[in-house]
């Protein structure tokens, strides 16, 4: 066939095209003016992601399933949304961290750049109809994310967390594209939704062994037990704004991953990959929950609970329904808004020279900081669990997709390792609510502009708890 | 007129409820003389309509009343009322607790006039009368129990009245103790009533009575008589509030409340509730022989072993007290023996007698300033002649003289015991026997030690006030601090009540026994099988009151008496020493009884630290050591314990680990699906 | 779908009060303050048309109210009351004014706050009793928690850590089973109504699993042995309204949950099971109040007391299917549920106000010890009056609201059986035993210490606090009438509903 | 004759060498980014054997694009070296340890 370049041949993929100029732009600007005006990337990059949402909703795929570039890229309704939360989940992230960056003096435009192009990372992802742009995507990402972990230059644990992320996430890499080659040897295709066709009879033993590779490399991502090894030493060693980033962003593009390349595009092998997640899942449930009760730094404390909440996510891919995939979609968003708030306080409540990351710190934080407190506690409710905050509804919709299938024992673990999960977030609340303020701690940011946002998210959390309906009517529509 | 007014029996019950209301919440505002004034209107209006209502069941003929007031609650069909059956039972009870409650009314202006609880104490003694009417008028068993519990809560409060005297408060919690266990066999008998009669009102329950002895009730495997059970368990409540043994403990130790007290509730009404209550049931009771014999062994035992304590003791109240307990068993007796009547007519004798020596007792105690010890007493009859004179009628009485209120009412008892064929009725005959011969010893003995004799009082009088009064009674205490003087006469309000009871004591026996015993006076109201119309055997012999008396003159019992009072004479006013030499030769004996059988150091030793031991071995044991240790706090350290010891066995921190574990979980993951397939 | 009405106004007025108070903060105490009470009132007077308007001759629930809430699975944003939620919805919104003048000017660390936790918390209380919809009721249920961990965690005792994350814990834990048994029926049924998990036919082993998934989440609520062990923490640590408010009401949740859920959605299982929940009732009966007896804190004493009066009301609740057994009909079956009903009101009213007497006392003399008191009447007459009432009703005197519950539910247990009711009419002896040596030790007896001797009487502010309970105990006692008329045809309705057995066949 | 057999084989023995390089190798951080290359070096291999055998090329295509991956992972798993280099004076595996549990 001849290829023939025409402009609709390409308008779908314009936030991806827009993104990649505005990094490029960026790039100069900071060459140019980086130096004299500090943070005018920083302003430049809010516009710049301001604009990108626009021009997302401009040419949004309402209900279309359009496929381009020979079926290597695909936009539709899930992915224009998710492209949304992204940018402002992004756009949130960046408002948190500008003045802990500053203070850091890491305030640099590089950092910018990175973030963008993770975020291009997690849209090529989102968008991808082929293993090899799932590739792309996942290196993407996975490579900016490497470079911002070690951003700090003068921080060693961030290098060490850097390390040992890089070299695990290349050990994923790997394990993702040798599974991958197995697929295509196997399925003779590239194409995600050719294989959703042709996988449809029972799969060979070969296919199995690939998607266990693939499978590995997704669980990895996502930091699920064993696989979860870098996520804790991640989380606490990089940039409390890094690690800001990294929780939150890069959620939207691993589910994208899990359900284009498993729920989707291996759909036909979904009896095998469910078994495997639920293992995964379980063990993320408990070694998540158990290990959180001793932690004594809350960014590593958050860290384990982030496994924990991955467990709950990939039962609901464990359903292996619509609902179950529509459960996991509000999962994440719920996780995501949450953990936003929850590591924007961690943020915000930090200062040149001090890291307000042991739990130590939040002691009496209430009589410091009411409004952060008040934020955290929040989260901390959330997190666990329980109404009215948007965490029990996510919770909720994972065990009814898992009672629709009859996975009892699932249930009751979950249920289980939620109860137990409970003691360390109402820990954190203790701290801040029922201790007294030890001495020589300095004062939390200020800022209105950040402390406004930040009040705003915390809010949105309980809201979106008294309120579910509307973003889990989204997700139905979009995977129900 | 020919139907009875509701609304004069509603004001006979509330008239002293408002009073009470009145002293209790207003006392400060009406002050002293208001807070009597009130209380005594009230009761004496009560009274004197309890007196109308007594003279239209008996004289006038009016039918009996029985209707309900209002609605208590209706649950599940079953119409829970508050109501009055007022027959001529009701109608004479009535009339005995309001006179006497109005005498001990009158009585307390002069015996508490110092005390500072004065108004309180009114507003206490108006609603102990309502309690009591209530409890007497009442049509249901929910009211009954209403009135049962009411009256039971007044007497906390009461002898507990001086709150300051640790044996007071100790008293009184025991009283209610005691009295709640009576009430749970109580409350489990109505239950019974309910379950097997379907409503709570008398006339239903008596209409069900002949049905009812023939049904059997199932605990566990084997059948218990249903009627039986359910009598005595509401026995067992009667046990509770007239004091028979076991249950008999606490009224002794309620002599702690001021003197009025002790007349009032644990002379003359409250401790009769028991009484009334299964003469009021008897048609239940008749229906159960079982039930009826275990009536009359425990109060026969009653009646002897509590007559026996009275003679050891040296509190003149406490004396009052045993002679109490055991006229009390004279009366259960007297209904074990299906002698209602008599029962009933005891009660009635006893309630005017038994209030004179109290109050007689007060009177003393009074003189005495606040001395109730009979070894520090002695030859008052020259100090205060209306005391004792009205005290002597009150013991004649007692003791059962012929032509006293006393005798007639006693000997029917006696005698209807012995007519009586139930078992155990032998056992019965001869206690009641022998008790005439006790009741007759320490009666007198009380007189003597207390009137004649040689004046004790002069020397270590303060002996007996080093026990603290002083600080327990400060108003008392300030007014009477002057010891060693020549003991006085009380006031007029005092000595007033003592006259105007000492005369029904010595006549209304003679004037009532006819009908009460053994006319038809109570009609329908009392209930006796054709077999165990004992009465009716004694009645073949009645040829009006004064041949009674002089027969009585002859009978044993009089022989009997003679003997205890001369017994009593001899030991202690003849010669003292003599009764030491006895006592020494009795010594374990009297151990014994000084220990009053020991009840009192089983129930605080082994019921009461039993209970404590217990309760304190689940609570450590059980809910901290167990369920907290174990279970709650227990599972939580376990799992901080797994969590810190795993932690870095997991996370070593080592890439090649991590890498390590990755490759684990894929081999794992590979080799699964490649095993099963 | 009808619009929100009362039902939606009494939950959301006192939140809507609580955050206004909240806002106000502790700069403004002196306006939070009596706009707290405001509220309070304010819900207590709208409350008082539900009983007015309430139709005492039909079961069926009334003041409805429908709006979509989830439209992703069916929930719905559903009040409505019928006979037993009316008088507990009465109860909360009585409760919370004393609790409200008790604390004045007696609470000192950020009083707005504690103010605001109890106004959000009675609206979220009313919110359990009204809510029609299995999903709304367990959000009530959860969110209600947050605040009762506050109020013990920040105003607590010194042990109050460890207290209330133990009550969190355990209520928690008991919660998140039944919130399994309601997804897995919603499952079944399509929907989170109810009303249609009461049709839903359901199999033995599937009733008898939800059955203690509910088990579970009552049990620990009411509290039954033995997980009540949370109880006792909590009340002698919390303060003193956080006291008041956990007796009065949310131990009746329990109660409440067995009624609305356990037994018209599982009755087959409840009657495979009622032997275990008699058993149970029983044993909270004789063994705690043998533990009550042995108790040297005032709170703990009252806790204790408390777990084995709601001993009766689980009692009662069960007490249906034996009685039917017997009796082979229905006759005497409601009088169990009536009892239980009463006795929950009754103990609302009255621990609440003895944990008021406690608090009255403690403000003074900050110990809760029994020892540290002694002759408590000398210096304070009136309130030892009260005291001495209260302590009365609590051991079911006739006359006053105590006794009333106990009464029907010792009748009704004969009528299972001689030992239902010879067992738990101990707490006749028992019961009266553990609260009047307590009355003896604590308010009886010469001055004890110099602490005593320094106590002033009741203000009025407490006056009017516990005067107003105590004439509600007393009316309560005189005249339950109408509170059983309130109730009577949802209970014979529920008895009904209950000897039809679900099993398909 | 060299059938797919062989090359898969052979991609996975590669596969499990680099593995095993990567956990039992505790010195130099230098030899973990070789074992990487080797283990994208086994998948490339696997894409190449199926390629050809599926007469497709879509699979050499992907090997390009893994290979330009690959140059950039390295380098910035080299920056990465540096910067720790340069914090702790090491590259030695055994010493990346400060953070755990």
């Amino acid at each position: 066939m001849q290829p023939t370049f025409t402009w609709s041949g390409v308008a779908p993929a314009l936030p991806e095209i827009y993104l990649a100029a505005a990094i490029c732009v960026l790039l100069m600007v900071e060459v140019f003016f980086g130096e004299r005006r500090r943070g005018l990337t920083g302003t430049l990059t809010l516009l710049a992601i301001a604009g990108g949402a626009a021009l997302t909703l401009a040419c949004a795929q309402v209900d279309a399933r359009v496929t381009l570039f020979s079926g290597m890229y695909v936009a539709d309704p899930l992915g224009t949304v998710l492209k949304l939360f992204a940018f402002l989940f992004l756009a949130l992230a960046l408002l948190y961290s500008r003045a802990y960056l500053e203070q850091r003096d890491i305030l640099r435009g590089e950092f910018y750049v990175l973030a963008l192009s993770a975020l291009l990372g997690v849209f090529v992802l989102v968008s991808a109809n082929s293993l090899l742009s799932v590739y792309i995507g996942v290196e993407l990402l996975a490579l900016s994310v490497y470079a911002m972990v070690a951003f700090d230059r003068t921080s060693g644990v961030a290098a060490e967390s850097a390390m040992k992320y890089f070299v695990l996430g290349a050990i994923a890499s790997g394990t993702l594209i040798y599974g991958m080659s197995m697929v295509y040897g196997l399925s003779g295709t590239l194409r995600l939704d050719d294989l959703a066709a042709r996988l449809t009879e029972a799969p060979s033993l070969g296919l199995v062994l690939g998607l266990v590779f693939i499978v590995v490399a997704v669980g990895f991502k996502f930091g699920a037990v064993p696989f979860h090894m870098w996520l804790p030493d991640v989380y606490h060693g990089a940039p409390t704004a890094v690690t800001l980033f990294i929780a939150t962003v890069p959620k939207i593009a691993y589910f994208a991953l899990a359900f284009r390349l498993l729920a989707y595009g291996l759909g036909g092998l979904t009896g095998s990959w469910t078994q495997m997640l639920a293992v995964l899942a379980v063990l993320s449930l408990v070694v998540g929950t158990v290990i959180a009760l001793a932690q004594t730094n809350i960014k590593r404390l958050l860290a384990y609970s982030a496994v924990a909440n991955v467990g709950f996510l990939l039962l609901g891919f464990v359903a292996g329904t619509p609902t179950g995939y529509g459960a996991a979609l509000y999962y994440m968003l719920a996780y995501v808004i949450v953990t936003l708030a929850g590591f924007g306080v961690v943020v915000v409540a930090s200062r040149r020279g001090f890291e307000a990351d042991e739990l130590e710190h939040y002691k009496g934080f209430h009589a410091r900081d009411p409004m952060l407190a008040l934020s955290m506690m929040v989260v901390m409710f959330s997190t666990a669990g329980v109404p009215p905050f948007i965490g029990f509804w996510a919770k909720l919709r994972i065990i009814e997709a898992l009672w629709e299938t009859g996975h009892l024992w699932l249930v009751i673990i979950a249920a289980a390792a939620s109860v137990v999960g409970l003691f360390y977030y109402l820990r954190v609340v203790k701290l801040m609510y029922f201790d007294a303020v030890p001495a020589g701690l300095p004062a939390t940011e200020k800022r209105t502009g950040v402390r406004f946002a930040l009040g705003l998210n915390a809010l949105a959390v309980l809201a979106l708890g008294v309120v579910p309906n509307p973003l889990l009517e989204l997700c139905e529509r979009l995977l129900g | 007129m020919h139907t009875m007014n509701e609304n004069v029996l509603l004001a006979i019950v509330l008239l002293p409820l408002v009073a009470a209301v009145v002293a209790g919440l207003f006392g400060r505002a009406i002050g002293r003389a208001g807070a009597h004034t009130i209380t005594i209107a009230a009761v004496g209006v009560s009274c004197a309509l309890s007196f109308y209502v007594l003279w239209q069941v008996t004289v006038a003929g009016v039918p009996a009343f029985d209707g309900p007031a209002y609605t208590w609650l209706v649950s599940d069909g079953v119409r829970m009322q508050v109501g009055f059956l007022v027959d001529r039972l009701t109608a004479l009870m009535m009339a005995v607790v309001t006179f006497v409650s109005l005498c001990v009314h009158v009585y307390t202006i002069g015996y508490m006039a110092e005390d500072d609880g004065y108004q309180r104490f009114f507003s206490y003694i108006s609603l102990f009368t309502f309690a009591m009417l209530m409890l007497v008028m009442s049509n249901n068993f929910m009211q009954l129990y209403f009135g049962w519990e009411a009256v039971g809560v007044v007497s906390y409060l009461l002898i507990g009245f001086w709150y300051k005297r640790p044996t007071a408060i100790f008293a009184n919690l025991k009283a209610f103790l005691v009295n709640r266990v009576g009430d749970f066999g109580f409350v489990l008998g109505i239950a019974g009533v309910l379950y097997y009669v379907g409503s709570l009102d008398f006339s239903d329950a008596f209409a069900a009575a002949p049905a009812l002895a023939q049904e059997s009730f199932h605990i566990g495997q084997h059948a218990v008589p249903a009627l039986a059970l359910i009598c005595i368990c509401l026995f067992v409540g009667a046990m509770g509030k007239s004091a028979q043994m076991p249950l008999h403990v606490w009224l002794p130790d309620s002599m702690e409340g001021p003197t009025p007290i002790s007349a009032l509730i644990h002379a003359a009404t409250m401790v009769t509730a028991g009484i009334f209550m299964v003469a009021r049931m008897s048609p239940l009771f008749e229906h159960s022989e079982v039930a009826l014999s275990f009536v009359l062994v425990i109060g026969a035992t009653t009646a002897l072993f509590m007559g026996l304590l009275g003679v050891v003791n040296n509190d003149i109240k406490r004396v009052v007290a045993y002679s109490t307990l055991s006229q009390l068993g004279y009366m259960t007796v007297a209904l074990g023996a299906s002698a209602y009547g008599a029962a009933i007519f005891h009660l009635m004798t006893h309630a005017f007698f038994k209030a004179l020596l109290f109050l007689a007792a007060g009177s003393v105690i009074i003189g005495m300033h606040h001395e109730q010890d009979m070894r520090r007493m002695g030859g008052l009859a020259k100090y205060m002649p209306v005391t004792a004179v009205t005290c002597w009628i009150g013991a004649l009485a007692l003791v059962g003289t012929p032509f006293f209120s006393g005798f007639y009412s006693k000997d029917a008892i006696i005698e209807a015991v012995g007519e009586s064929h139930r078992w155990g009725a032998t056992y019965a005959y001869w206690c009641v026997l022998i008790g005439v011969f006790v009741t007759a010893l320490y009666t007198f003995r009380m007189i003597f030690l207390t009137f004649h004799g040689p004046e004790r009082f002069r020397n270590a009088a303060h002996a007996g006030h080093a026990d603290g009064d002083a600080q327990e009674e400060p108003d008392t205490a300030s007014d009477h601090g002057h010891h060693g003087e020549a003991p006085h006469e009380t006031p007029l309000v005092v000595t007033g009540p003592l006259v105007a009871l000492a005369i029904p004591s010595l006549i209304v026996g003679f004037f009532t026994a006819g009908p009460v015993l053994f006319g038809s006076y109570f009609q329908e109201s009392i209930r006796v099988l054709e077999g165990n119309d004992v009465l009716g055997e004694i009645a073949r012999e009645w040829h009006g009151p004064v041949a009674f008396a002089l027969h009585g003159l002859m009978a044993p019992t009089f022989l009997l008496a003679l003997g205890g009072a001369a017994t009593a004479w001899l030991f202690f006013l003849r010669s003292p020493a003599l009764a030491d030499g006895v006592a020494r030769r009795l010594a374990p004996l009297r151990t014994l009884l000084v220990n009053k059988y020991y009840f009192d150091w089983f129930n605080e030793n082994v019921i009461a630290a039993g209970a404590r031991l217990i309760g304190r071995g689940l609570w450590k044991g059980g809910d901290q050591a167990v369920i907290d240790g174990v279970v709650v706090d227990g599972s939580a350290a376990a799992f901080d314990r797994i969590a810190a010891a795993s932690r870095f066995r997991l996370q070593s921190g080592y890439l090649y680990s991590y890498a390590f574990w990755m490759i684990i979980g894929l081999a794992a993951l590979l080799g699964w699906f490649l095993i099963a397939g | 779908m009808q619009g929100p009405g009362l039902l939606s106004l009494l939950v959301w007025l006192p939140i809507a009060g609580g955050i206004l108070v909240l806002a106000l903060g502790e700069q403004r105490i002196g306006a939070a303050r009596w706009l707290a009470l405001a509220v309070s009132l304010a819900t207590m007077a709208a409350s008082v048309p539900l009983y007015t308007g309430f139709d005492t001759t039909t079961a069926s629930f009334q003041f409805v109210e429908r709006l979509p809430w989830i439209t992703a699975f069916k929930a719905e944003y559903a009040l409505g009351i019928d006979g037993i939620s009316l008088p507990l919805i009465l109860l909360t919104a009585f409760m919370t004014i004393p609790v409200i003048v008790a604390a004045w000017n007696v609470v000192r660390e950020r009083p707005a706050q504690y103010l605001a936790a109890f106004l959000i918390m009675e609206g979220l209380m009313i919110g359990v009793f009204s809510a029609l919809d299995s999903l709304l009721f367990y959000f009530f249920w959860e969110a209600m928690l947050i605040p009762m961990f506050l109020i013990i965690g920040i105003w607590g005792g010194p042990r109050r850590v460890y207290a209330t994350l133990k009550f969190f814990l355990y209520t928690f834990l008991g919660s998140v089973c039944m919130l399994i048994a309601l997804i897995y029926m919603y499952v079944q049924a399509g929907d989170y109504a109810i009303a249609s998990f009461q049709r839903l036919p359901l199999t033995l082993t599937e009733q008898i699993w939800i059955f203690f998934a509910f088990l579970l989440a009552f049990a620990v609520k009411v509290p039954m042995w033995p997980v009540h062990t949370w109880l006792p923490d909590a009340h002698v640590e919390a303060p003193t309204g956080g006291s008041v408010i956990l007796a009065a009401i949310m131990l009746k949740m329990g109660g409440y949950g067995f009624l609305r859920f356990s037994l018209p959605i599982a009755p087959d299982a409840s009657r495979e099971l009622d032997w275990l929940m008699i058993a149970l009732s029983l044993i909270a009966v004789v063994y705690i109040s043998l533990v009550a007896l042995a108790q040297q804190d005032m709170k703990k004493l009252i806790a204790y007391s408390s777990v084995a009066h709601m001993g009766f009301v689980t009692l009662g609740t069960f007490l249906a299917f034996d009685i039917a057994a017997g009796t082979g009909a229905l006759k005497g079956a409601a009088m169990g549920i009536d009892g239980a009903m009463v006795v929950m009101i009754s103990h609302g009213l009255v621990s609440g106000a003895l944990f008021l007497c406690v608090g009255v006392l403690y403000d003074h003399v900050h110990s809760r010890e029994i020892a540290a008191y002694g002759g408590v009447i000398n210096t304070m007459p009136k309130f030892a009056a009260l005291f001495v009432l209260f302590a009365l009703a609590n051991t079911g005197l006739p006359g006053t609201s105590g006794f009333v519950g106990e009464f029907l539910v010792i009748l009704a247990s004969f009528k299972a059986s001689f030992w239902y009711a010879f067992l738990v009419a101990t707490i006749l002896i028992t019961g009266a035993a553990y609260t009047l040596w307590l009355i003896k030790r604590v308010v009886y007896g010469p001055v004890a210490n110099q602490n005593v001797a320094a106590l002033t009487d009741l203000n009025v502010r407490e006056f009017i606090a516990l005067g107003s309970l105590a004439i509600l105990v007393l009316v309560l006692g005189v005249w339950p009438a109408p509170l059983l008329e309130v109730m009577q045809p949802t209970v014979r309705q529920l008895v009904e509903q209950l000897m039809i057995s679900k099993l398909p066949g | 004759m060299i059938t797919l057999g062989h090359m898969l084989t052979l991609s996975g023995v590669l596969f499990a060498l680099a593995v095993a390089g990567i956990f039992i190798n505790r010195k130099n951080v230098i030899l973990l980014l070789m074992c990487i290359e080797l283990l994208l070096l086994a998948a490339n291999f696997n894409f190449i054997a199926f390629s050809r055998y599926l007469g497709d090329l879509d699979g050499q295509v992907f090997v390009f694009f893994v290979l330009t991956v690959a140059a950039a992972e390295a380098a910035i798993g080299l920056a990465i070296l540096v910067v720790l280099f340069r914090q702790r004076g090491s590259i030695n595996v055994e010493d990346l340890n400060e953070m755990k549990g």
